[in-house]
């Protein structure tokens, strides 16, 4: 089973809660979810929407047309229409039935204006009820349901809280279309409410009534809810429930982080926030056996500053930022190139350039990130393409980080952020804190002979570091032979990571082995790729997904022996050049000129995936893609 | 002095000008160091770029030479993760007062137990003598083109509004005033400004002997130390009016021991972290897993 | 009001939430720019990053929403580079005190004919209510885990240690005075801030009407301007008294018509600057070279 | 006829002035120079050096090994003793003949390392006269002239200005030997001491007297001095004699500049200070016509903004800025792509990663300054190879900005930055500032239809900018489609910039067009392969030079078209990777294995591609080359 749906609404007016209830309870119905969340850079009022895809098979993209659309306004209603499959059903309030599309305050002008031709085109009225009529009538059952009573008058909810609990009844009715049980969504509302019983059972309240009153009109009206649902879906052992942020934060507390710096920023903070909200480790016993510390930097200068601080210090430390952070980090990340510090930078694509679109989807930035800041030092750039891999990847970044003494950044996207997905508990892996100095007599630091010095933490030995050019004991040298000793020792570490890393850190092929065709993707595009194996393979294709994660070091061999043997090869990502199809012309010298890109905004889906590949077979090239809203 | 000092040199030869006041600033903070009995392997000096920047090579503990203007950020993890060190900052006048101004301000917020040690040499000495943050406007020292058109920062007024509970002048060819003030700085547990005037013979010639004779004058029947809020509005008046004065205050100007530094603000929300800090809570446990439960540490993501 | 600030609208639509304090600033500006009767086209606003700078895209003058902390330096630059544009500047108390903080402080040093506003709202509004740097020590806004481990800015005070010369605060909701202080502080000919204590409903529940009730008052007998130096001292220090006060003053602190704007330092060193400011010397002549005699400019150079 | 010879002393102690005395006195003798200035990020103290290269070819480059070393202390002489070719001179100062050549406290720690062992290996003693007299013995001219009594008994000097005549004494001394007549000397002095007449008084003294003594001496030892600088080189023309950093002042002058913003940093903020210098802009009758204003900012972050705030309001606006510096800009550069804005950023590399090496040059900020910044926008990055060059591109940067509404990245590097060379006045280049806005009605500044919108200046019509994605108005949207054609809008420029730009800015071939073997090379080290040529070509091979020039957008096509008529190819840079390597495999999928580089901070000289080449010949692929102290 396949389930898609959108629930929308107002930013910051209960969209957001109404999609965590969504996918907690499928989630706790034993299913794999796969949560998208769209939504403006603003706090309140503009147009969002979780877009939920639920299945009994592991997931990690969207998919279009959906099923359903709930709709908490009439934006949404008027954004969202033609998404909906035919056959499939919408649900908003019936209060809503008289609002005009075309004179919502928060809409887009360019959208405002495509709307207005689209209603004009397709000869549908001005209201949201005229909407719905044109929709029965393209065979889409639309469900108009009186919330605001059955909230007011069945669960007996007084005006302030019947707004506030407008999302839950849309939550519910959407559900129990889907054939989610009542005691699902109960328990996960519970859960939600966790830390709010009173909240906890209006909301259970909302749900049944709204359950009831659902049912009873569905019958009335006699449409056949389709309850695709079943409710004995075996969970294998148990799932957790992640956004991406969640996920770093997970892998970097299980990896030994000790100091996280930070300076807010979207996609990224968030991370922090999860951090800071399990800073206590605890072992079996529920000891805490240790609690890293979480520090507002006054900008994302002082964030790299102070975590390279930490990490000269010996703790593992690590910062997170998207895009314009990144782009002022750029100095201190040369300073621990050229220092040798192992620190983490987790690097969330956004939509660029400049402040560009902030809350949305890119994969724009993995040129910048290899070649970032000026003059030439190794670093580790690893690209996660699914949340469990993000989460796994992040001790192995602290891991590398401390191996091959430099900075590494973990190159994430919105996509992986904010996305939310069942993924299976990980396995705690080992901690590895590369070579340490046991020795007694005169420290240096970059002690020549091996790429990697013995480290000592400030405060075990007398020690110096420079930005400058500097000898063994950290001294500034402009010594020619100095510095042509130390470069070489820097940049040499990029051979020993490469001979040293797993393949499966630098590419992964997803499907078959004996591919004929093959699509090049990396971040969250990787899951709608993946996603869309099954069916092109179903129409008799033999295509296979390499995903490519190491970025630097690039794995230019393996790379090249996967795609020697592919016959045609395609790129795929969310941006505007193909920069990974460029990095691999660059370290490959092959042609790829099959390219699928999208630079909307928002992410590559799986029918987008299908769809492309057709093309491409047809004979196109450059594919630029324009789906979602 | 110079005997009891000597083994504060790393043998690296300090390539400042002849007569540079660093030199003062080198041979006090070695002295210091010395009275203080500092544990070496303990003690970080955190400097920027600049002359002044060069400092933590020619002396005998550790040494993180950082970016332009960013030294307190550094220093300022450095602390947080092993508070158990002591640090201090150098950084010339263009650096923690020009384009490292919004990391000094911040400090002040914190009050982390770290001492700002600021070369104030009115120049950009490295640059070859542009105009610093603290040269006087329509001064036109010999490096300079044309007069500068910018008005100075006082440090001490600005550290004062940013909250430092440590404030301090000192001028870089008394070696015994500014060692002491050093030696108290570093002492202090908070953020702290030490000004060190200090003279740059190769590009500033308005800041002489001379001008130090005529422009500065040291704190008599002072009391730096704050005990109450009163008293705290009382201090902050009579500083605003020594700093308006005609010449300079040189001396502590305020130590205020009231408000929490930032290792306990800290604690006051990681309750582990009075006990445990990050430096002490090690994760060497080579080819080892950390024995870190998951449910009961992330139950919240269970489903 | 509303009536005649109307054409002041873009017809964008002010994404602010329900109640911000945005929306007192919004009307307030409007009602300036109306009764100064500005013209359209000289007058710019620039802004930095946050829900405070989004300002520009509703007010129908020109706007340049730049970057996160840097509205100051490019409108330091339309400014200089066009001194016949009136320039002021939004941003939040993170953007202007955190991150900007030190073009902020560079700015009291030129002391350009710029007015910049801060929309002070406790918390990092855009990002979801993380304290910004005016958020008091140990409070805790509904947004935060934790309460805040920093100490508070103070913009006034920060602004006077910098040299600003005009300091001034009022409050989102008091649309009367807020403008009364917008309009004096544009008209002001140098560099000013205007503190705006602006309730963000959505994240901090600490600034309330009721504490705006009980935590503010407004100066009255107070007069801010400065004739000599004697009076700035005084000045200063009384400021620095209204400041410690448990009632944070709202009304006009500062006035100072002595120092030079920078655009008057400018013509101090550069002459031609005074009649033909970069904007005036046109270089329009399109597919031709400008007349430039070689030898009668770069002499020097020749062999 | 081809001289190079070496003056070095303590830095601050003459030795800058030494040098300029030098290449003043032999341009004026109609000769071409060229003068590679070394130092310390020291202000006094540390070793520092000219080398100067005089003859009556244009030359692009420095050559090992010198004819002549002039030395004014100590470290001088143990520092470049091993550079002079047998037969050539060394003077120096009689008083350092008893100096100790391994105590000299301001060496390297390495250096004097591998001194002593070089001593030792040749069995030379410790003093400087010790290694005269071995240094004579291998066939070496040496003269310890008794400057000190000569500048005080015949020029009449007391002791402090004797110390400070040293280097005119020196460097007269040098230059005589070489053949420049007295009266060139003088009139040098005259032109350097300008503004100080006492000073050109004593100086020209100290010269003549110098002159006399060092003739006597010269005959007394029977030492046949070269003389090979002939009195009669015609000069075709007026020449310029400049650093580099002094062209481009000139070309921003001459192309328009009306504000430049900087922060200071070497070897970028010398250019500042030309302009300040030179901003009354002059017209034929003396009347000033221009004033481009210099501010210094308070970083490199206000810098860049203020250029670009300068430029909004319509002025040509400009900032110049090294490595660390750049580093600082790149958010704000983003910006200015996102918002079309038309700025210039004057980008000198020096050695890095991080502080690096500060004084030192470097080509390895190639790949970082086409990738800098989040996301992705338009930009041009241009590199000038000479002196030339560098003031004539300064013009078209300022053209191409405001012609393609962009920012635009001038590259160049700390060679091109400190050396001095004569060049030819500029042409007086055309000034363009692209489309105007002339309308009346709403100006709309992002106007699509065509990948530059009209422009107008803030101050002329009302209108709107920001970094986030925006409307044809400038007002913020985070609709798909507008993303989409807007994104499109500014990423098109980059076809209509290599379209419309000529050959010439794109790759320049230096030599015969019927080439077996191609050295490519971009920046200053383009002068050391022009140099090279002749001599590679009187072996008997049929070598050129292909030097790029627009790095971005990428001219692969005409890159490619080079590449194909050559056998051999090999790329010559001063980096570790072979960036413009990397560059063109990438862009014109050609495999370029034959690199020879370097990244010691010192620039590539002429022998140093003379005798690569032969090594590449015989089948060497990577070649890192360690010339110069
Ligand atoms: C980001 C950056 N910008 C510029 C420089 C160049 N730089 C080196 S030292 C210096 C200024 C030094 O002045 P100051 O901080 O007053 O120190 P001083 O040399 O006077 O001790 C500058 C601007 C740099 N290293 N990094
Ligand atoms: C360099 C950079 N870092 C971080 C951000 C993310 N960001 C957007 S708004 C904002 C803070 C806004 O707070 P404030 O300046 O107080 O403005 P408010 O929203 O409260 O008006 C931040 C950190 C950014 N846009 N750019
Ligand atoms: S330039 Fe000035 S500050 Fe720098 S070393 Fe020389 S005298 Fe000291
Ligand atoms: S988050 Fe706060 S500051 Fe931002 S719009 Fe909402 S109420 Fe206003
Ligand atoms: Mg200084
Ligand atoms: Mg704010």
């Amino acid at each position: 089973m396949d389930l898609n749906f959108i629930v929308g609404g107002p930013q910051g007016g209960g969209v957001e809660t109404a999609g965590l209830l969504a996918v907690r309870a499928l989630s706790m119905q034993g299913l794999e979810v796969f949560a998208d969340r769209e939504y403006h850079s603003n706090i309140k009022g503009k147009h969002s929407y979780s877009h939920i895809r639920a299945s009994d098979r592991p997931v990690g993209s969207i998919k279009y047309p959906v099923d359903f659309l709930g709709a908490l306004d009439a934006e949404t209603m008027a954004t969202h229409f033609h998404e909906v499959r035919k056959g499939g059903i919408v649900v908003h309030d019936a209060a809503i039935k008289k609002r005009v599309l075309t004179k919502i305050p928060s809409m887009d002008v360019r959208r405002a204006e495509r709307l207005r031709e689209s209603l004009k085109a397709n000869g549908i009225g001005n209201s949201v009820g005229e909407l719905d009529d044109w929709l029965e009538r393209q065979g889409i059952t639309v469900m108009a349901v009186p919330f605001g009573e059955i909230i007011s008058e069945r669960a007996g909810l007084s005006p302030p809280m019947i707004e506030r609990a407008m999302n839950t009844a849309l939550t519910s009715a959407l559900l129990l279309s889907a054939g989610v049980p009542i005691n699902t969504l109960v328990a996960a509302i519970n859960v939600l409410f966790r830390d709010k019983r009173e909240a906890a059972q209006l909301n259970a309240a909302v749900a049944k009534s709204v359950g009831e009153e659902f049912e009873r009109i569905a019958v009335a009206r006699e449409i056949r809810l389709p309850r695709i649902i079943n409710t004995n879906y075996k969970k294998e052992g148990r799932k957790m429930l992640v956004a991406g942020n969640d996920a770093v934060a997970i892998g970097k507390l299980l990896g030994g982080l000790r100091l996280q710096t930070y300076y807010p920023i979207t996609p990224a903070a968030d991370e922090s926030f999860t951090i800071e909200q399990h800073s206590e480790l605890r072992n079996g016993l529920g000891e805490t056996i240790g609690s890293p510390l979480v520090i507002q930097a006054e900008d994302e200068i002082a964030a790299i500053c102070m975590a390279i601080g930490g990490a000269l210090a010996g703790v593992r430390a690590a910062t997170c930022t998207s895009g314009p952070g990144f782009s002022l980090m750029v100095e201190g990340i040369g300073w621990a190139g050229n220092n040798e510090v192992p620190v983490v930078v987790t690097y969330y694509q956004r939509g660029g350039p400049s402040t560009g679109l902030p809350t949305r989807h890119s994969q724009s930035d993995l040129l910048f990130s290899i070649s970032s800041g000026h003059g030439e030092f190794a670093r580790i750039v690893l690209a996660s393409g699914s949340h469990f891999e993000a989460l796994n990847d992040a001790i192995k970044c602290m891991n590398f980080a401390e191996r091959y003494q430099l900075p590494v950044i973990h190159l994430l996207d919105k996509g992986i952020a904010n996305c939310m997905t069942t993924i299976a508990p990980p396995f705690l892996n080992e901690i590895d804190r590369g070579d340490r100095f046991r020795g007694d007599g005169i420290y240096k630091r970059f002690l020549r002979g091996e790429a990697v010095s013995p480290r000592a933490y400030l405060g075990e030995e007398v020690m110096w570091y420079t930005g400058d050019e500097h000898d063994e004991i950290g001294h500034i040298s402009e010594d020619p032979f100095v510095r042509r000793e130390m470069y070489e020792k820097r940049m040499e570490k990029r051979e020993k990571i490469l001979s040293e890393t797993k393949e499966e850190d630098k590419a992964v092929l997803i499907g078959e082995p004996d591919y004929k065709d093959l699509i090049i993707t990396w971040g969250i595009t990787t899951g709608a790729a993946a996603d869309a194996l099954t069916e092109l393979n179903s129409f008799g294709h033999r295509v296979s997904v390499l995903q490519v994660r190491m970025m630097e070091p690039f794995p230019n061999e393996l790379v090249e022996s996967y795609l020697s043997e592919a016959e045609e090869v395609i790129c795929a990502e969310a941006n505007y050049l193909g920069q990974l199809a460029e990095l691999i012309e660059w370290n490959c010298g092959i042609r790829l000129e099959k390219r699928v890109l999208k630079y909307t905004g928002r992410m590559i889906t799986q029918d987008e995936i299908v769809s492309s590949f057709n093309r491409v077979k047809n004979g196109e090239r450059r594919i630029t893609l324009g789906g979602g809203e | 002095m110079s005997e009891t000092s000597t083994d504060w040199n790393t043998g690296v030869w300090p390539d400042w000008c002849p007569g540079c006041g660093n030199f003062g600033i080198f041979t006090a903070l070695k002295g210091a160091l010395s009275e203080l009995g500092i544990d070496r392997k303990k003690f970080v000096i955190v400097s920027g770029i600049g002359c002044s920047g060069k400092i933590p090579h020619f002396v005998n503990v550790s040494g993180v030479h950082t970016l332009h203007g960013r030294a307190i950020p550094f220093a300022t993890g450095i602390k947080t993760a092993n508070p158990e060190l002591k640090v201090i900052v150098h950084g010339g006048d263009g650096d923690l007062l020009g384009i490292g101004m919004g990391h000094l301000v911040a400090m002040g917020r914190r009050n982390p137990d770290i001492l700002v040690v600021v070369h104030n040499n009115g120049v950009y000495g490295l640059t070859k003598g542009q105009a610093s943050p603290t040269l006087q406007l329509g001064n036109k020292t010999k490096s300079l083109a044309f007069p500068n058109i910018n008005s100075a920062i006082n440090p001490i007024l600005i550290g004062m509004a940013s909250g430092y509970t440590f404030l301090a002048r000192s001028y870089a060819y008394n070696i015994e005033h500014l060692k002491g003030c050093l030696k108290q700085g570093i002492s202090h547990n908070g953020a702290g400004i030490l000004e060190v005037i200090q003279p740059c013979p190769t590009w500033n010639n308005i800041v002489t002997m001379d001008w130090i004779e005529k422009n500065t004058y040291y704190l008599e029947n002072w009391d730096p130390n704050v005990k109450d809020d009163e008293e705290a509005l009382e201090k902050a008046n009579a500083i605003v009016a020594l700093e308006h004065g005609k010449k300079k205050p040189l001396g502590i100007l305020l130590e205020d021991g009231r408000k929490e530094p930032f290792g306990k603000r800290i604690a006051s929300v990681y309750k582990y972290y009075a006990t445990n800090t990050p430096a002490m809570q090690r994760v060497d446990d080579r080819g080892a897993a950390l024995p870190v439960d998951l449910e009961k540490t992330f139950e919240r993501f269970f489903v």
